[in-house]
């Protein structure tokens, strides 16, 4: 490969660098050619990150495009950027998720310039966080991803946005104050004047006590992001006040920004404290995905409906990480990926409802599928993938976890397998109640999706029905990550 | 006789005219702070200004003692005496004490006067090891217009700027409603 | 593998037929969605293929030496070994084409039945889904696949159930199969689960072999058996779960044909049969599907004796059926089982098509109305249907009578009597309901005018001209009138089948027992009995049309409210999920979470309220603490 | 009288009065009076150590005087804050002026 040492990670972050600014450039009122821009820098993005993912040298494996700058001598700092089987799912998807984000916000009409501008910049965040290698800029980049959320929940939302927009910064920031020192701890500790993750990670840098020490501050400061039952509560919150794009990327991306920090820095660096916390976690877990598959039940409102099934998911995600095998972390990363589409695609049917009928109340809608049969098509594939229906993404991740999950803990692997009943019970009922039923005279005039407006969904879709049934292209790049790495456990 | 004539001599005379100052610079002092009455206090404080200008005097400054007199007595308290006539603070009834409140500030007093002390006399005070005694208002007006003619432009400056200050806060305080 | 499916006609074969429905699937949803007829070609070709592939392979194989094994990778992960593959023996050939035969007679019918309705195209591609799914699963290699594709033909089904999904009892009744086949399928999951961690391969031959027992304890066998015939318990509706299966009548009737006789349902059996071996290692396990089985069929045949609705009665009865179906594979006969789902497969399949002529035509599920507007005008149907029926009951020489047969002969060589006096009962109470429908549509206590001709009775009802109505007629007739032959002929295989099925197989086959004599006597005379009662109360001129359960209005009522088990789970899902559960999280969320959250930003807030006090913008207080601290440091450090 | 101490001594108990003056006083005046109590208490000192310590005897002088001009330029504001404050409120009673609180 003669490209071999273009940086093509940074080439990623810079795309997204510089769509801000050429956006930021540009006039507010020409609305048009921001969107455009914002989609060229977005497909950018895509484009490479497909790239990336394909162009992995499975064979190989290890940390591959490492680009390794020293920035501050006196205290370790690199720019150290590299892809490996864990992060590159996730470059996919938050290429994916932009690309789509911004195509379905192609609509927008109220300060465009100032929304993609600060989506730019979350998703530089979130870009950052997913390759870094190095402590200190993970969690600067965790906390450039954090920082948008506020101002685009709580201009562009509705529903209690100003609510929502502060109850999520609150928690991420307590998430991320807890993470901060967990950092520090182990900066100090190791004794190495460095933040290269490759470096702290070499077993035997950490004492038993320190590990566990610093992985449940890690686990719990991430683990909020990642809504780990209890402190899920922001997340359907947030989900439900952001507008489209955001929701898409906030539960599809942010999401999973909280579990790949828990598996970057807390299981990377604190194995030990991985297993002896592992019970917990799998408690957690547990929890997480039955309670949020009953409280799911009982909401009207069907962003809410999405954000607790997205609670129960990323329980699943909570529980193949908790099992410490080879198949859990398969199963948890490949969760992540499949969630984060499914969950865009939720959300962004749900957005297009939204934004035509003007309301998202389940007992206010009802019929649409006669109305519009294609945008409910979207949201009923989604759902199914949700329900953990063959073939589709999740249903292989689910699958792997559920399988190390039973594995591992019996009880509380049975248990999150029954929640699936209860899960099929709310999603259906949700589509039941939204899509069936007599055509709603109200909504007759609604046209379906357009055309254009269909790409994104049928991006999204592709992605998820094309995983479902070639689950082994993300399966083996994602084994090259995991399996040295419990190989290599204590 | 013997006592009589040291009485008179000019090292008692000194000491006699020192324990007088003092005692009028406190008096004035506590003039300053007790008495309700506003003007009361802008008297003591006259009285205790000049009292601190005659300790300059013993501490061999004549010409700041009579600085002190000049811009002291006879500048601030003239024009806080005009603040007060502007203000009329005199027509209004006069604020009456509290007793907590004065309790506490003399604890604060006290506390502070202490830890003065105490920082007074735990230091070991010790003279440059060459000394001038050049004390002559030629050198020192030399001084002012050679070494420190900086702080002195500065100075000058900072009068300059309160007074304007003065005048816009007054003027402006005029102009807005009330 | 890859460099030889060209050459191998067989995988070819095997591919083209599972694959290409698949095929057709997308292509209608993607592409010509808005082109029914198009659509339906696509549908109907490619199962056309499948069926042709489906045939070449089971008369290629007919003597078959060795199971066919075909895998590749679908999955790997870490030490676990997913492939997708299919696996040709006697059983799934059999049942690839049972699929494949009644997925191509129900598809080209509906060209007539669903002519005109505005979800064809989306109908056809719901029946292209369910088609590949059940094909693929049908000849899966290993449990895991199975598994797989049993869930897509559980949401093929569900789609197809909720097709009228603008009647809110049709998209509940698909919400309803759905979400309780799914509660077995989490019991067949967590069992193929055990199996899994213990035995470390589900692969179908591997599980059948005798290897499991030296891997696992009899305990774990029975645990884990019990735990995967929860599926069939779900899909098969047995008998917790039966309740699913008559609502789900609410699809279109072609559906419920598909669904209903050889493919959906009749793939919980099938299931049993596929890991029949596995299943007969744990006596205890076998003994409690006995049970399930006859309290299904015994439930589910007092509840067609009332009903009105003429799809209930058959979803009754082939709820019935499959317990019965259940009974004779767990009373050891492998091949009664299977010889009966495939005769059912072709009378079930054909008494709900012939119900959807009439319901096609007259517009109304009620057998009395059916009845009273001339039912009896369409003979082919009705003929058909009498044909079915009789089938159904065990009249001798059609294709059921051999069928219940063997598995009656099964239950006579258990040991205890009671399973055989059930199965007989059944057998009475089946071929009483059956007929009871049949006199009441043949003979109406009174016909009304409108006299149906058998070509096409143009009811006024009906917008299409006579000619084209004609020959919808036609489509819907020809896949009735192949399966009545099937029906009438099939029985007489019996023999070549069972060598088939049985030929080089290791299945033990609970032959031990005397052939008894009496038995088909007792059967037959049973059979008769239920259809001569059937006359008396509904046939005869000037018969009350009032069956004897129905004069004993509790009885009825229990009957017609099916066992009270719907009033059961919905009390269950109203107050244990909804009621504690789901309202208990949700307040929990609101109440303890969300306020502790609240609780701390308002103690936050409170906190800075009663700190603002010290910062109460009096100079004099804050000066004086800072020269009150100042004044104490100065004093730490001089003293 | 010719001991650093007892000038010291001085100065710190009318520095310890002007800070009870500043704390005890409500009106703004008062306080400004009690303020320059307390620069003369710091004058005193600049002048003891001058007289007993430095090096050079003028310095001290000179930090007098700039200390009356620092005094002088304080005075001046203080007394148009008072004046503004006044205005405002009809009062200058500093407990009254508290639109900064929390």
């Amino acid at each position: 490969m003669e490209f071999a040492n273009f940086p093509f990670l940074s080439a990623i972050l810079l795309s997204c660098v510089v769509g801000l600014l050429v956006i930021l450039f540009i006039p507010e009122d020409r609305k048009m050619l921001i969107k455009w821009v914002s989609l060229i820098f977005s497909g950018l993005t895509m484009v490479l990150s497909i790239y990336l993912f394909f162009a992995y040298d499975k064979s190989q494996g290890g940390l591959q495009f490492v680009e390794k700058v020293l920035w501050v001598e006196s205290m370790g700092i690199y720019y150290f950027n590299a892809a490996d089987g864990f992060n590159l799912p996730m470059l996919l998807l938050t290429g994916i998720v932009l690309f789509t984000g911004t195509l379905t916000m192609w609509e927008l009409e109220n300060r465009v310039k100032e929304f993609f501008a600060l989506t730019f910049l979350l998703v530089a965040g979130v870009f950052g966080v997913f390759m870094s290698m190095d402590l200190f800029f993970i969690f600067v980049w965790y906390d450039v991803s954090l920082f948008p959320m506020y101002p685009l929940i709580a201009i562009w939302g509705s529903t209690r946005k100003e609510y929502g927009a502060m109850k999520l910064t609150l928690y991420l920031l307590a998430g991320s104050a807890l993470i901060l020192p967990g950092i520090i701890y182990l900066f100090v500790n190791s004794g190495l004047n460095t933040f290269d993750v490759v470096a702290l990670m070499q077993p035997g840098t950490f004492t038993p006590f320190q590990q566990k020490f610093a992985f449940i501050l890690l686990y719990l400061g991430f683990g909020i992001l990642a809504g780990v039952w209890p402190f899920h509560t922001w997340s359907p919150v947030g989900h439900v006040a952001a507008p489209t794009s955001v929701s898409m990327i906030h539960a599809g991306v942010l999401m999973k920004l909280g579990a790949f920090g828990v598996l970057r820095v807390a299981i990377f660096l604190c194995p030990e404290g991985w297993q002896y916390w592992a019970q917990l976690m799998a408690v957690l877990a547990t929890c997480g995905i039955v309670y949020g598959a009953f409280v799911g039940l009982a909401q009207t409102d069907l962003k809410y409906v999405i954000g607790y099934s997205s609670v129960s998911h990323m329980g699943i995600v909570g529980l193949g990480l908790a099992t410490v095998t080879v198949d859990g972390l398969n199963g948890a990363v490949f969760q992540m990926f499949a969630h984060g589409v499914m969950t865009a695609l939720l959300f962004s049917s749900v957005g297009y409802i939204y934004e035509k009928t003007h309301t998202k109340m389940i007992p206010e809608l009802g019929g649409l599928s006669r109305t519009m049969p294609i945008a409910s098509g979207y949201f009923i594939l989604a759902a199914l993938a949700g329900i953990g229906v063959p073939c589709l993404a999740s249903f292989w991740a689910e699958l792997l976890v559920f399988i190390s999950a039973f594995k591992t803990y019996p009880i509380r692997g049975a248990l999150a397998i029954f929640a699936l009943v209860v899960g099929a019970l709310f999603m259906l009922r949700v589509v039941q109640r939204t899509f069936y039923g007599e055509k709603n005279e109200k909504f007759a005039h609604i046209p379906d999706v357009p055309f254009g407006l269909g790409i994104p969904r049928m991006i999204l879709v592709a992605v998820i029905v094309l995983f479902g049934l070639f689950p082994s292209v993300m399966l083996d790049v994602i084994q090259v990550a995991s399996i040295p790495f419990i190989s290599g456990l204590p | 006789m013997n006592s009589v004539q040291s009485l008179i001599q000019p090292q008692f005379l000194a000491q006699v005219g020192f324990v007088g100052i003092v005692a009028l610079t406190f008096a004035g002092a506590l003039i300053a702070v007790f008495p309700r009455n506003i003007l009361y206090n802008v008297l003591g404080l006259i009285v205790c200004l000049t009292g601190v200008a005659g300790i300059f005097v013993y501490l061999g400054s004549p010409f700041v003692a009579l600085m002190e007199l000049l811009i002291y007595v006879g500048a601030i308290c003239i024009s806080i005496i005009f603040a007060i006539m502007l203000s009329r603070p005199l027509h209004l009834s006069l604020p009456k004490r509290r007793l907590p409140k004065v309790g506490l500030a003399m604890g604060v007093g006290a506390v502070v006067f202490i830890a003065l002390s105490t920082i007074i006399f735990r230091t070991a005070w010790e003279p440059a090891l060459v000394r001038s005694d050049d004390w002559s208002v030629t050198t020192l007006g030399k001084y002012l217009l050679t070494r420190y003619d900086l702080v002195f432009e500065a100075i000058s400056l900072v009068l300059l700027v309160a007074i304007l200050g003065a005048i816009v806060i007054s003027g402006y305080a005029r102009r807005s409603p009330s | 593998m890859t460099s030889s499916w060209f050459q191998d006609p067989t995988l070819l074969a095997a591919m083209l037929g599972a694959l290409l429905p698949f095929v057709s699937f997308v292509l209608i949803i993607v592409f010509t969605r808005p082109y029914p007829k198009l659509s339906a070609a696509i549908s109907v070709a490619s199962i056309s293929v499948s069926v042709v592939c489906a045939i070449f392979l089971l008369s290629s194989h007919w003597h078959l030496e060795q199971p066919i094994q075909y895998a590749g990778k679908w999955l790997i992960s870490g030490e676990m070994y997913i492939p997708f593959g299919f696996l040709l023996d006697e059983l799934s050939l059999l049942m690839l084409t049972i699929v494949a035969v009644i997925s191509f007679l129900v598809q080209v019918y509906s060209l007539g039945y669903m002519a005109g309705d505005p979800g064809f195209a989306r109908y056809y591609a719901f029946q292209s889904l369910f088609a590949w799914a059940m094909m693929t699963m049908s000849i899966a290699p290993t449990m895991l696949q199975f598994y797989i594709f049993w869930e897509l033909v559980g949401l093929a089904s569900y789609l197809l159930i909720g097709f009228y999904y603008e009647k809110f009892s049709a998209s509940e009744a698909g919400k309803k199969a759905f979400v309780m086949t799914r509660a077995g399928d989490i019991a067949f999951f967590l069992g193929l689960l055990l199996v899994l961690l213990n035995f470390g391969n589900l692969n179908v031959l591997d599980m059948n072999s005798v290897d499991v027992t030296a891997r696992m304890s009899p305990g774990l066998i029975t645990l884990s058996a019990l735990l995967v015939f929860g599926g069939v318990i779900g899909k098969s509706a047995q008998f917790p779960l039966i309740t699913w299966l008559p609502d789900a009548m609410e699809g279109p009737t072609p559906v419920s044909a598909l669904l209903h006789s050889a493919t959906m349902v009749a793939a919980g059996v099938y299931m049993f049969a596929r890991i029949f071996p596995f299943y007969s290692k744990s006596a205890s396990a076998m003994a409690v599907f006995l049970a399930i089985g006859t309290i299904t069929m015994l439930l589910a045949s007092t509840m067609a004796i009332v009903t009105r609705d003429i799809k209930q009665v058959w979803a009754y009865s082939t709820v019935s059926q499959l317990g019965f179906m259940v009974m004779g594979l767990a009373a050891g006969s492998y091949f009664a089982g299977v010889f009966h789902l495939t005769t059912h497969a072709g009378f079930k399949a054909l008494l709900f098509l012939c119900s959807g002529v009439l319901i096609h035509e007259y517009e109304t599920n009620d057998m009395f109305e059916i009845g009273k507007h001339g039912g009896r005008g369409l003979k082919i149907p009705m003929v058909c249907m009498t044909l079915a029926a009789a089938a159904l009951s065990g009249i001798p020489f059609l294709s059921g009578y051999f069928s219940k047969e063997a598995i009656m002969g099964a239950l006579a060589n258990l040991h205890n009597p009671i399973w055989l006096v059930g199965g007989l009962l059944g057998a009475f109470l089946t071929a009483y309901y059956s007929f009871r429908l049949i006199f009441i549509i043949l003979f109406p206590s009174k016909i009304e005018e409108v006299h149906h001709t058998e070509h096409g009775g143009h009811s006024a009802g009906h917008g299409h001209d006579a000619h084209h109505h004609a020959g919808l007629y036609w489509v819907m007739a020809w896949p009735l009138i192949i399966l009545a032959t099937v029906t009438v002929v099939l029985g007489f295989f019996q023999a070549p089948l069972e060598n088939f099925l049985l030929g080089h197989h290791g299945v033990a086959e609970g032959h031990g027992g005397g052939h008894h004599a009496w038995l088909p006597w007792v059967a037959v005379g049973l059979a008769v009995s239920g259809v001569g009662l059937a006359w008396l109360e509904f046939g005869r001129k000037g018969a009350s049309q009032v069956g004897f359960v129905e004069r004993i209005e509790p009885v009825r009522t229990l009957f017609a409210e099916r066992w009270y088990m719907d009033h059961f789970y919905r009390l269950f899902l109203d107050y244990v999920i909804y009621g504690i559960f789901s309202n208990l999280f949700t307040r929990n969320d609101r109440r303890v979470i969300d306020g502790g959250i609240d609780g701390i930003c308002r103690a936050t807030v409170g906190g800075g309220w009663v700190l603002s006090f010290l910062q109460s913008g009096m100079l004099q207080y804050n000066l004086m603490v800072m020269f009150a601290v100042l004044a104490l440091v100065a004093l730490y450090f001089f003293f | 009288m010719n001991s650093l101490y007892t000038y010291l001594f001085i100065a710190a108990l009318l520095f310890s009065l002007g800070i009870f003056g500043v704390f005890q006083r409500r009106s703004l005046i008062g306080m400004l009076i009690a303020i320059e109590l307390m620069l003369n208490a710091a004058s005193i000192n600049f002048m003891a150590f001058n007289r007993f310590l430095a090096p050079d005897p003028i310095v001290g002088q000179i930090y007098t005087l700039f200390i009356m001009g620092i005094a002088a330029a304080e005075a001046a504001i203080a007394l148009s804050i008072i004046v503004a404050v006044f205005r405002r409120l009809r009062s200058i009673n500093i407990e009254r002026a508290q639109e900064l609180r929390g």
